[in-house]
């Protein structure tokens, strides 16, 4: 007993300072660093209405990245994402213009989503095509498909209460930043703490492993996919609601950064490794570095080969985390 | 051999019986009809030589292969085994020849993906996960692996552990081993052999595999033989021997397991000395001269491989000295370390050994590549002799040299990571684990081939958790410890008692004999 | 459900016809040239050598850069990188020649040499940091479009010597001229792949990195060597693209990055690493610009081609997968 | 903290007068300086294949061009007139749509360009395989095309820009300026234009910052959002470069309840506008009209392919829209950019 409970003072502080050494724990350091960094050359930058405007632009992302954590961890990735959340935005809109109830403009991105990522899901899963090629051939199908669809008429004329992203909680927390906390919180518990959940990782990690685990490694993949149309469904709809147009063309670009986010996060692109907590704060931190250029009147020619470098830091600041870790 | 009675008093069915088994693969009949059955309390062996079909058969009887024909009864009732999920609810379980982990996930929770306990609103309890993980610890007696541990982390004999672990905490009526003590030193395997008696007790049926025929007669009562995927025999233990055993498994005799020759020995072709790698590597010093075999004992976890990786440059030395042939080197990747003459047959065939997708030819070229190319081109016909020639030498069962090298069968797959070594003509030979999961016959066969190239002048340095192998092959053994080398015998000195007692270290030793 | 497609297919397969026609490739060629009979029927100025050769002008830059990404796919890498080196390439050609003063051949020189710097950057990421290729390559995917942007201060350079256009515009008997550019490269890199240590080295890479690496092949070489190799074929891209539009742009390349995956994928080579070649690569090349081609001039509009491309590429993986699972393990 | 800006592409500005009204100055007399094409064959009357390739497909601005096109084509009876393109505003994709339209053979190519220069060898392989090409809306090296139909000159667009902030913001502040892309052609022109005309005429009006924010929304939002927090009281207007950055700037001042302290002038299309026009918190928009452009465009090629329209003409008859001048040389002007305001923009749907 005496010894357990010796192994046990022993080992936790050697737990906090492991918790303290991860990734998620970098990313929050460096989003608050580079706030008082940024705070001190340009005091507005500090302003609560800024820092909640950072996290409002960008919550759809952060979101989107929360599903696509999930399909990286899963041995996956998706790179049709950006144009379905056009595709979604544009269904929610149209929905909305045609004067369906509010809740169905709200639910039918969800719904689709689910739908077109668990068909995604089910190609690769049951016809063993790589996830890469299925999603590379979704993202040209749904590009061209939405423009042909609307001809790439604008939405106009949407009705105010259609405007989910306008509503605030409190009077304090934008309905997209509550989303997406509620999404980032809801996701990581139930990847910790659920048996579907643990197997993600499973299968991510060994897939023939977890077949010999009474896992299945298709209705693993299939439903990792519908989770992550889902989360998808609510990036649009933030996407969607944030502004009284919609565009009917697909994001310029939109899945490169959803998926910069979830690796910078932590996500092992070779499946098994990662938290969506992470990808959440490297969605924000990816948003902040943006607004901080512009704060710190870095030339506008010079703003993206900063954010490349800042990128490259935080990554293989991770790495060399990481290695330290495994030497320790 | 109160489990005789036992077996006779119950006319209930066995608990376990399969009935005419087939099952072929493209070009090959793994089964032709193969029939046992495990009784309840039984420990049931299969013995064979690789690629008779032994694993083949588990992993039909585990649901992960469906058989082409035949039928699996559990209990006096057939079961409809499509998945493993479906072998788990019939209260099967199974370790696995090769190590499926996830290695990314920790120990307590690679023993328990897919059953793990859970606690209110279907919440997994990770607290009663660790809790449980640490209760198969102690049972197993093993102290020196935390349940929190990431398991990729772990050597060899540590995953081996993890899988025997998973293995255990399904409760399983029925359970089966293929090949668990591989990995594992005799600390371990007498550990196992005590849980595996406590389950038997309880009523547990044990499938047992392995090529190591002491422990089949240490723990099994019954032995069934298969050949070629046929069922050749099943004999009860007590009324068998060893080289009954072995004459039915290979179909002729095998003269000695053993067969140490001695040679004169020349110079010292590696001098290592104060090599220091952190953490596992600490002030090595040693010697192996040419014609020499040296054989190194210890413990899982004692540093053996990561003293072996460091000598052939995958984890470049820190401090210290290297000498090959007199010569100061300082060795900083394998590909260096190959062309200094150095050659290493690893540990894990499956992740380190073999490039399992590709063929038998071209595994077998891999590492003497610059022997059948000119200027940088392969020469495809020389690449073939090379390959055909290996398949000669070691006897490996491949249905051509096209075959996928990941197909076959463990042994045969171990021989090719040796031919490929062989092929390159080194000076230095490290081998880790050689005959792991190798037939008796197989073994032989290498065990032989050793002794023809330290008789050619190749210096052979053996690591082997397996201590008859390395009294009975070595010229000289030295004895890892905790990174360090403890103990050096020459051959007369070393006994199972001396070398088991340095391994061990003093206290625990002493334990041991008591 | 999945034990049972894993299995008795290329059995049955294996019965019927000779390996070599299970290839992907060869389904790809086949399938291709049925594409080719339908669409030439369709239209008559399809199937004439003007246009086939206009369109080899026209796919140079993605195929040259899908040659090295082949290499880098095979051994389980990925480069997206390569579009913001060929503006990053593109943008430097056109600066050191206008601002620095170079002479225009040492301006191509240059821009070689930055395109290989570019790649050897990420190669000593991927193998010194052990940095994973996708991440590394996302990070200066950024940071070389950035680059660009920077260096150009969105300024364009325009007017080069009328001999330049020579690579990017003109024939060479009867062939344009970046073709035979692009088909030297093709034979080089299959001969190299297929033929020589080092191409074993990558499918040994891709199929089991640390048993190849524990068989002495020079492992982190070899990665070096790949990813310099795709930033020299982008800035070469970068090169042939300025001599054909005359102009230098920052954004230019942008996106080439998925064009040319998509290439190799559909050209067979796992994503997953191991497997591929080049002649699929080039079967895949040829695929994607004449379906593109073919349908533009069957009167089939941009939108609704790029649905049939993303179609076809899921399709065609599928046929051929199926009919060709014969390896792995 | 803007150094001048002076369009990346060297080519000089030219602003107009200060006075109001005014909206082009005489233009100086040109001679031509379009390309031909070598041995088209006589359409004189006849019925005519037209392709036009914009920028990109599916976006509301050129999808109004289409609409014009389509129009005219209607109207004049002999022309078939078809948009197809690009679906990102790439000019290599663009390059290849036009290379496969010349080899499958049409009478007519419209464009757009991406890229003034880089466009030009692909247009000169048309010229010179007999087939006319006109440029609308985006212009190329002049000698790749015959005409190029100017919606509005650039100083004009960027006399009216200015003027409208200065109105409306007032004389002495700041303001800042959300657009594409620094590299897109016509943006950056009419940047180079403001500063140009600002300098000369509202000398006072503080220039603070030029963002980029793509043809994106949600960025363009992202970033017009930035500006405000960043200047806080100093920010009086901001400029949206772009269809999509107007309405987007719009958005933000709104979100910001900052309608009426911080002026939006920008281009954008009426539609996407209407609810910040019809809330008064945003005064002009400046656009032509994009179904015009479309309409003259066709007209200016059935002119060139019917003869109508020769090197040196001085006009040019285009239907409903009248008579259209020639400037420049060989650019057909459209008119004065329109000003859309809270009056007129429920009579356009667009
Ligand atoms: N998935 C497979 N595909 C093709 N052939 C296979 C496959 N699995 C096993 N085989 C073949 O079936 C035969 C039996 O193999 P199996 O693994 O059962 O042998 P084993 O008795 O366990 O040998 P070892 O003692 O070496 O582990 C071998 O010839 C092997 O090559
Ligand atoms: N004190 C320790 N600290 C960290 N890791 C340890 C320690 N002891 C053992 N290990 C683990 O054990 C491994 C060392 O085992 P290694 O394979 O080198 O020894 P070995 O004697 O060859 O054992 P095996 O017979 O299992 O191969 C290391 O990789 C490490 O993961
Ligand atoms: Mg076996
Ligand atoms: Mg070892």
């Amino acid at each position: 007993m005496t010894a357990t409970t010796l192994i046990h003072a022993e080992a936790s502080p050697r737990r906090l300072l492991k918790a303290l050494a991860s990734q998620e724990a970098l990313l929050a350091i460096a989003v608050i660093g580079l706030a008082i960094i940024v705070g001190l050359y340009n005091p507005r930058f500090l302003a609560m209405r800024n820092l909640s405007d950072v996290l409002l632009g960008n919550a759809y992302i952060a979101v989107a990245a929360v599903g696509m954590s999930m399909v990286i961890i899963s041995g996956n990735i998706d790179i049709s994402v950006g144009s379905l959340i056009g595709v979604l935005a544009t269904v929610s809109g149209t929905l909305a213009v045609e004067g369906a109830p509010i809740i169905v403009t709200w639910l039918a991105p969800l719904v689709v989503g689910i739908l077109v990522m668990a068909f995604q899901g089910a190609i690769i899963a049951y016809l063993r095509i790589p996830a890469i090629v299925v999603t590379l051939g979704m993202l040209s199908i749904l590009k061209g498909g939405l423009i042909g669809v609307t001809g790439g008429k604008w939405i106009t004329d949407l009705p105010d209460s259609f405007h989910l992203a306008n509503i605030e909680l409190f009077d304090a927390v934008p309905m997209p930043v509550f989303l997406m906390i509620v999404a980032t919180i809801f996701a990581a518990w139930w990847m910790r703490y659920s048996a579907p959940g643990r197997t993600i990782y499973a299968v991510g990690g060994n897939a023939e492993a977890a077949r010999l685990c009474g896992i299945s490694p298709p209705r693993a993949t299939v439903m990792v996919f519908a989770l992550h149309g889902f989360f998808a469904g609510v990036a649009a709809l933030l996407y969607a609601t944030q502004l009284r147009v919609i565009q009917s063309t697909v994001p310029p670009n939109l899945e490169l950064t959803i998926i910069t986010a979830s690796v910078v996060g932590g996500v092992s692109i070779l499946g098994g490794v990662g938290t969506v907590i992470g990808s959440t704060l490297a969605a924000i931190l990816i948003a902040e570095i943006a607004s901080a250029l512009v704060f710190t009147d870095v030339s506008p020619y010079w703003i993206r080969a900063v954010q490349g470098v800042l990128i490259l830091i935080t990554v293989i600041a991770d790495i060399l985390r990481r290695r330290r870790m495994a030497r320790a | 051999m109160a489990n005789d009675q036992a077996l006779r008093e119950t006319a209930a069915p066995p608990r376990l019986s399969v009935y005419n088994i087939e099952k072929s693969f493209p070009g090959v009949n793994a089964l032709t009809g193969v029939s046992f059955n495990v009784a309840k309390g039984e420990v049931h062996a299969l013995l064979g030589e690789n690629g008779a079909g032994k694993s083949t058969l588990i992993k039909i009887v585990s649901g992960v292969f469906p058989p082409d024909r035949g039928e699996v009864i559990v209990d006096g009732k057939p079961v409809n085994l499509a998945r493993p999920d479906d072998a788990r609810r019939a209260g099967i379980a199974t370790i696995y020849q090769e190590l499926l982990l996830f290695p990314e996930l920790t120990v307590a929770e690679n023993v328990f993906m897919g059953h793990a306990p859970r606690a209110g609103l279907g919440r997994l309890d990770w607290r009663a996960m660790r809790e449980k993980t640490r209760h198969l610890l102690a049972a197993l007696e093993i102290h020196d692996l935390h349940a929190d541990r990431v398991v990729g982390s772990l050597s060899v004999g540590n995953r081996q552990r993890v899988e025997i672990l998973r293995a255990l905490s399904q409760d399983a009526r029925i359970l089966i081993m293929d090949e668990p003590t591989a990995a594992l030193t005799e600390y371990d395997v007498t550990r196992l052999f005590d849980i595996v008696r406590k389950l038997k007790a309880r009523g547990v049926a044990v499938i047992y595999i392995s090529h190591r025929l002491d422990e089949i007669f240490a723990i099994a009562d019954r032995v069934t033989v298969l050949r070629d995927g046929a069922h050749i025999a099943t004999k009860r233990v007590a009324d068998t021997a060893a080289a009954e055993l072995v004459q039915l498994m290979v179909g002729r005799k095998i003269e000695s397991l053993f067969p140490k020759i001695t040679l004169p020995i020349g110079g010292p072709v590696l001098e290592v000395k104060d090599l220091e790698r952190r953490p596992l590597t600490k002030r090595i010093s040693l010697t192996v001269r040419a014609g020499e075999i040296v054989g190194l004992a210890g413990l899982v976890g004692s540093g053996r491989s990561e003293l072996a990786q460091t000598i052939f440059g995958v984890t470049p030395a820190e401090g210290g000295e290297i000498k090959i042939r007199g010569q100061a080197v300082y060795i900083r990747s394998p590909a260096q370390a190959r062309t200094l003459g150095i050659a290493y047959v690893p540990e894990d065939r499956g992740t380190q050994g073999l490039v399992r997708p590709m063929t038998v030819r071209e595994n077998f070229s891999l590492a003497a590549l610059g022997k059948v190319a000119f200027g940088g081109f392969i020469d495809r016909a020389a690449e073939r002799k090379l390959a055909s020639d290996g398949v000669k030498c070691f006897a490996v069962k491949t249905s051509s040299l096209e075959q996928i090298a990941g197909k076959l069968s463990g042994g045969n797959q171990q021989k090719i990571v040796l031919g490929k070594w062989l092929a390159n003509k080194p000076k230095l030979l490290i081998l880790d684990e050689p005959t792991r999961g190798i037939d008796v016959g197989a073994k032989a066969e290498i065990h032989r081939l050793m002794g023809e190239l330290a008789a050619q002048g190749l210096a052979i340095l053996m690591i082997s958790s397996e201590l008859p192998e390395v009294l009975g092959m070595s010229d000289r053994v030295l004895v890892m410890r905790e990174g360090r080398i403890v103990a050096e015998f020459l051959r007369e000195d070393a006994t199972q008692e001396t070398v088991g007692a340095a391994m061990m270290g003093s206290h625990e030793s002493a334990e041991k004999v008591a | 459900m999945s034990a049972m497609s894993e299995i008795p297919l290329p059995q049955i397969a294996k019965r019927v016809a000779p390996w070599w026609l299970l290839r992907h490739e060869t389904m790809l060629a086949l399938i291709l040239f049925v594409a080719l009979i339908i669409l030439g029927a369709l239209n008559n100025r399809f199937l004439t050598l003007d246009n086939l050769l206009n369109q080899g002008r026209l796919t140079t830059e993605v195929g040259l850069i899908a040659l090295p990404m082949t290499f880098i796919i095979i051994t389980g890498g990925i480069d997206l990188s390569v579009g913001s080196i060929v503006g990053l390439c593109a943008i430097l050609l056109g600066y050191s020649w206008k601002t620095f003063g170079f002479p225009l051949p040492l301006a191509i020189a240059f821009t070689l040499v930055v395109g290989a710097t570019a790649g050897f950057f990420n190669g000593v990421g991927i193998t010194r940091l052990r940095v994973p290729p996708l991440i590394m390559t996302i990070a200066t995917l950024a940071l070389y479009r950035g680059l660009a942007e920077g260096i150009s201060q969105a300024r364009s350079v325009r007017g080069y010597p009328e001999w330049f256009y020579f690579i990017g515009q003109s024939d060479l008997f009867g062939v344009p001229a970046q073709l035979w550019l692009l088909l030297i490269a093709i034979v080089v890199a299959g001969i190299a792949l297929d033929r020589t240590t080092f191409g074993r080295t990558l499918y040994a890479i891709g199929n089991n990195e640390t048993a190849a690496r524990f068989s002495g092949l020079p492992v982190d070489r070899a990665k070096l060597i790949i990813y310099t190799l795709s930033g020299l074929m982008a800035g070469l891209s970068a090169v042939v693209l300025v001599s054909r539009v005359t102009t230098t742009r920052s954004d230019m390349g942008i996106g080439y990055e998925l064009d040319v995956i998509a290439t190799v994928v559909l050209g067979g080579t796992s994503i997953f690493g191991g497997v591929g070649t080049i002649w699929g690569t080039v079967v895949g090349l040829a695929m994607i610009q004449l379906l593109k081609n073919g349908l533009a001039l069957t009167g089939v509009k941009g939108d609704a081609t790029i649905v049939v491309i993303g179609t076809v590429l899921i399709l065609s993986t599928l046929v051929a997968s199926l009919l060709q699972r014969r390896r792995g393990v | 903290a803007e150094k001048r800006w002076d369009g990346a592409d060297d080519l000089p500005v030219n602003p107009l007068a200060c006075s109001a009204g005014e909206a082009s100055a005489a233009p100086a007399a040109k001679p031509y300086d379009g390309g031909q094409p070598t041995n088209a064959p006589d359409k004189a009357g006849k019925p005519i294949s037209l392709v036009d390739v914009p920028k990109l497909i599916g976006i509301g601005y050129f999808n109004a061009t289409t609409k014009g096109m389509q129009d005219a084509a209607k109207a004049l009876g002999n022309v078939a007139a078809k948009t197809d393109g690009p679906t990102e505003a790439k000019i290599d994709e663009q390059i290849k749509f036009i290379d496969n339209y010349i080899t499958s053979g049409v009478d007519g190519i419209l464009f757009a360009a991406n890229d003034p220069v880089a466009i030009a060898p692909v247009l000169k392989k048309a010229l010179s395989k007999g087939i006319h090409v006109v440029g609308y809306d985006a212009n190329s090296t002049p000698n790749a095309r015959e005409w190029f139909v100017n919606q509005a000159e650039f100083n004009g667009i960027a006399k009216a820009m200015i003027d409208s902030m200065a109105n409306e913001a007032g004389e002495d502040k700041s303001f800042a300026i959300v657009t594409s892309t620094f590299t897109t052609p016509n943006q950056a022109r009419w940047i180079a234009e403001m500063w140009a005309y600002a300098q000369k005429c509202h000398p006072k009006l503080k220039w603070l910052e030029t963002v980029e924010a793509q043809e994106d929304n949600n960025l363009s939002f992202n970033q017009a959002t930035t500006l405000i927090n960043k200047y806080g009281d100093k920010l009086s207007g901001l400029f949206g470069m772009t269809s999509v950055a107007t309405p987007a700037s719009a958005e933000a001042v709104t979100k910001a309840k900052l309608c009426g302290k911080v002026a939006v002038v920008g281009l954008a299309t009426p539609n996407a506008m209407k609810p910040y026009v019809n809330a008064d918190c945003v005064k002009s928009v400046v656009l032509w009209n994009p179904v015009d452009l479309g309409y003259a465009a066709t007209y200016v090629m059935r002119a060139v392919v019917d003869g109508k329209l020769k090197p040196g003409a001085t006009s040019v008859e285009a239907g409903k829209l009248g008579k259209l001048n020639v400037v420049n040389g060989s650019e057909i002007l459209l008119g004065a950019p329109f000003i859309f305001t809270k009056q007129n923009i429920k009579d356009f749907d667009f």
